[in-house]
């Protein structure tokens, strides 16, 4: 029978066929979803994350290890939601309302995807009443907003403010980023946190699902 | 179709001549034997709508007042000012064209008291994108972009431009994905066939108008290639030959009627000044404001304009952002005008390529003899997209030099993806065989009526 | 005191290149073949006091780290990185000199990374004018001062420096006045004797520690008097004429011991490196941030070093402000060494003086020729005041020599003014008729025995 | 006898000895202090400020004027409170603790003599209570702050609050000036004025007198 070890190695490499093929193995040889979460998946996809931090790893590599890792999830999600085991934080993105920007948010949710959490994509444009809306739906731990422009920051303020009048300001973490954006003004508007970048965004989100 | 090129070496272009000098605005010749400023500026952090144009008309004032004094006072022979729409603008016609009325009666004022010799670009904002998938052709939103064209040549605009983003949506997937079918798809496909459909409208527009078509950008291409691989999180050598190939979206423009100056942020300006000989815009070290980059000096080669990209109304210690990126713009191009007022601007030319040119790959790509040779690549072929395919196997085999002859020293996991580059191009020789292979991938991000396929 | 020039011609001075170059931090050798930026940064609007160190020390380890890495990424071969202190920081001690260790430590980590070769100077606060009049030799905050020089040299300055204020009490006042007794008594008589005594203690402090005493700079004087012509409140020619005045007592500096580089904001640094051979700092174009001038390619052509001046840490588009003039004077420095390497910095130091040189009596006398000739005056006197009066009057010999060869256009109150000054100055020859001239208006603003008198 | 036009060419030529002696001769010739000063002086010293925006005069000679113009006030002075004319408002200007810049706000003292003015030099370093001891002391209508660096500024708040702690608040108008500061600032901290530079420090000041 296949190791861990194997079934690392083949998240890093993105082998998506394969890491599908050997966690329905392990699962057929009675391991426990879990364990293969545990042991398996989640390691695999760390050393991708430390490759990329340590520039041995570009994007494409990244999403292709990624998409090996979800072909695995897929077959055990079931499995663990079934057992009770929350398998992963999920975090709500878009770009404000009035912005049209959206390679930036695409790369945070890409690399949060690579750091293990699930992401709900609303697009770009997102007024402040959507995001309250899809939070809700979706049962999110974090909302994630995106900004390009000095002029579309104030919707940043509005969308959480809109979160406040709709009372579920506590339920959820809310992080901001984009180029015109600071750390003093996530404080300014009341934002749980600022990434620069978004390496940034993924430390940013695992800190605040912490502080949950 | 351009089918030859407007300088026959790289040598013969340089900064502050083109082939054809355009004159526009307030008296204002580009390409004439100087560089001008074009200047940029936004607005600091406030909301946009129509609730608060009296202040927005009021932070343009101050903003174009500035700019304007300061040129005045350091006599600046000229220069361009830029008004870039950000979305509400466009998408609220009257509110963009309101801004342009006022922008442009100031600049007459400077004009008639001083001398000031001005024109003013208006950048409309491509909103079409604001839709996912994005209605490139049908719908309300189209229709608001051209009105929002024509309202604000009718205010004021001397010269014509746009960022326009047809392909962004499957380019931006490409670029994460490093695929070259998707890039081809995106940039040799879709963002030619969108050029032609838009810029032949822009261009009927400004001849109704009696206003310049100018020019487009690939900013949303291969700026954004560009600032993803500086932060290294796709390779540098992808984000170059992104470069080389979209310069022929960038040229459809030119095809379609515009006569420069190209926009300020398309670093393919060398390549679109070598086959058409207009004017061009660039900016480098002075729109460090705006965004980093290795292209300080280099960008400056073979300019007929000279800009700050953008800065957002903040006071700093002087004065305010724009005025100051105004007064640092205004010096440089006084250097360029002192270099070729002496005849001796090869020597300047050269300072500032070499000073760039092999310390990365972003500069060597936009070198004035790289350029000219993807320049040349390009009007050897006759279809949009086997231009795109061979202005990019070209920018490879620029860079295989570059290493061979030890100029550039890439890494090896950069030299694994030219490599790929390379074998892929080989493999994606005709448009029908990009469609087969990319359209699974891509099919759920645009329509292909859109494009009108 | 020097009485020989260290250069024959101002043909033979450069950019780049000093007599003597100077070792200095981590490696750098300053004027031996390249130019460097020196840059600087200061607080956003934020109080300065023990109770919010944490937060000031936060403040200056972003703008420091944005900084050096910016410099690492540009391959920058150098650079002097300058924290001028506010007058809190020199007040309070210790707040300035662990400001310094914190500066210095990132400077040594990225030195040991990335090789980037940098020097730390740190220029002092001259609080010594709080009081009114000013207490400059006696008094516990005269005391502070000299701790604090000897304090941030313990703590890593490579470079002292202070924009010292000896004499200044009066020069305000005659420059709002356009009185010449007043200025020959400020600058001609209590500058230099200010000058001697402090900077004779500053050397000492230096060896002492064994770091280098860099320099002094006549901002108060000169710059404040460009800056009140420029507004249009005191005649252009005025403030021309102080500034070559006030070469004699920032010559005092070298004189006591100080080697170099002189500050940034020191537009006497031609005249400095003319007499001394020393290596020197200049700012223009690329201060803009701080100041607007009529400088801004002038500025450059026969410095070491090249500044941004001050530029507070507030978010611009790209990123913090420091990170983005650092990018600016880094593309700056890559040109002009460009030159230096092509063995052809002539050409370029002729076109960065010929496109300011005759737009503004400013520019006029910082360039490397007038700068030359008030050297040869000055070392040709054997007092301080001899030598301030002389700069003076060759100052207006220039101005006179541009006019007739309708080199420089003045207006007809400038030119009275100038005449004015011509008169008077050959009325006021020596120290004693000033004195007894000036004292009566002035000897409410200062202590005669605060300048050993 | 001389003529009114005379007294303003000497106040406008800054002869303080002919400007003294004609005031003296008017008053000998039973002309009403207020006519003096209406008639004469305060034209003659208009006609100044036209020159100095116009750039016919630069500091120096508006200086001159002003003390020719103080020359003459001088005499009137005593005149003018006995028969309860106010003749001119009163500025109390200083540069704010900690910082130690003073050419900027000599400059404005300078412009506001100059546009008739009386004004009070606190001198630089002032404290927030200093600030408000003078203004009581001194019955000023207008004070105003300097500051030309980004650390100081927030001194000016300090001193806007000191004035409100002490109630004394609404007695009088405060403008602010200097390098880094703006009119949002000026905003910000509750300030009534901001000024750009000297000349727009005596506009300013004028504004605020007139809406006292
Ligand atoms: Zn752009
Ligand atoms: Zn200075
Ligand atoms: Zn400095």
């Amino acid at each position: 029978m296949a190791s861990y070890s194997e079934l690392q190695q083949c998240v890093i490499s993105g082998d998506k066929t394969r890491v599908k093929e050997l966690t329905q193995a392990f699962l057929d040889n009675g391991k426990l979803p879990k364990e293969i979460l545990d042991e398996g998946l989640i390691p695999g996809m760390a050393v991708v994350g430390k490759k990329f931090e340590a520039c041995e790893f570009f994007i494409p590599e990244m999403l292709l290890s990624a998409r090996a890792l979800n072909a695995g999830l897929d077959l055990l999600k079931p499995l663990l939601e079934a057992s009770d085991v929350k398998p992963i934080a999920k975090v709500l993105i878009g770009t404000v309302q009035g912005d049209i920007h959206d390679i930036g948010k695409n790369l945070v949710s890409a690399m949060l995807r690579g750091g293990g959490f699930e992401v709900i994509d609303a697009g770009v444009g997102v007024s402040p009443d959507q995001f309250v809306e899809l939070a809700k739906e979706t049962g999110v731990d974090i909302v994630g907003l995106s900004a390009l422009l000095t002029t579309t920051m104030t919707a940043m303020k509005d969308t959480v403010q809109a979160f406040e009048s709709d009372g579920s300001r506590n339920k959820i973490k809310i992080m901001i980023g984009g180029a015109p954006v600071t750390t003093k003004y996530a404080e300014e508007i009341g934002a749980d946190g600022y990434a620069r970048n978004a390496s940034a965004a993924v430390e940013m989100a695992k800190k605040l699902i912490g502080a949950r | 179709m351009f089918d030859a090129l407007a300088y026959e070496t790289s040598h013969e272009m340089g900064f502050g001549r083109a082939l054809h000098p355009l004159r526009c605005g307030f008296d204002l010749v580009l390409g004439a034997g100087q560089v001008f400023p074009e200047v940029n500026f936004t607005l600091p952090i406030m909301r946009v709508d129509k609730g608060n144009l009296p202040e927005i008309l009021e932070q343009y004032k101050e903003m174009v007042s500035n700019v304007l004094q300061r040129l005045a006072i350091l006599q600046v022979p000229g220069a361009v000012i830029e008004f870039e729409h950000t979305p509400q603008m466009t998408e609220q016609v009257d509110m963009g064209a309101e801004i342009t009325a006022q922008i442009k009666k100031l600049m007459e004022s400077y004009y008639q008291r001083y001398g000031l010799k001005t024109a003013l670009r208006t950048t409309i904002c491509d909103i079409r994108e604001t839709e996912r998938p994005p209605k490139m052709r049908t719908g309300d939103v189209v229709q608001r972009v051209f009105e929002s064209f024509r309202m604000n040549a009718n205010n004021g605009t001397d010269l014509l431009s746009v960022e326009s983003t047809g392909g962004k949506e499957v380019n931006d997937r490409a670029l994460m994905e490093a695929s070259l079918p998707g890039l081809l798809l995106a940039l040799g496909v879709l963002a030619p066939r969108d050029m032609h459909f838009l810029w032949s409208q822009i261009y009927n527009i400004a001849q109704e108008v009696k206003v310049i078509a100018a020019g487009d950008s690939a900013c949303a291409f291969a700026n954004t290639a560009m600032i993803l691989a500086d932060q290294r999180y796709i390779p540098n050598v992808v984000a170059a030959v992104v470069r080389a190939m979209s310069a022929v979206r960038s040229l459809v423009a030119f095809e379609e009627g515009a006569v420069g100056p190209s926009k300020d942020c398309a670093y393919e300006g060398p390549v679109i000044k070598a086959i058409t000989g207009y004017p061009i815009s660039m900016e480098g070290k002075s729109a460090a404001c705006a965004h980093f980059s290795h292209l300080g000096n280099i960008a400056m080669a073979v300019t007929d304009l000279w800009s700050n990209e953008s800065v957002q109304n903040v006071k700093l210690l002087s004065g305010f952002a724009p005025e100051v990126f105004t007064e640092i713009l205004a010096y440089d191009c006084r250097l360029m005008n002192e270099a070729l007022l002496a005849g001796d601007e090869q020597a300047l030319k050269k300072w500032l390529v070499v000073s760039d040119e092999t310390k990365s790959v972003h500069a060597l790509i936009i070198s004035p003899e790289a350029s000219h040779r993807i320049a040349r690549a390009i009007v050897s072929e006759k279809t949009d997209f086997a231009r795109t395919r061979c202005a990019g196997m070209v920018a490879c085999g620029i860079i295989r030099s570059a290493i061979r002859e030890n100029r550039l020293s890439l890494s090896e996991r950069e030299v694994a993806y030219l490599n790929r580059l390379e074998d892929e191009f080989e493999k994606y020789s005709d448009a029908e065989t990009v469609l087969e292979t990319a359209l699974p991938d891509y099919e759920d991000l645009f329509l292909l009526s859109e494009y009108g396929l």
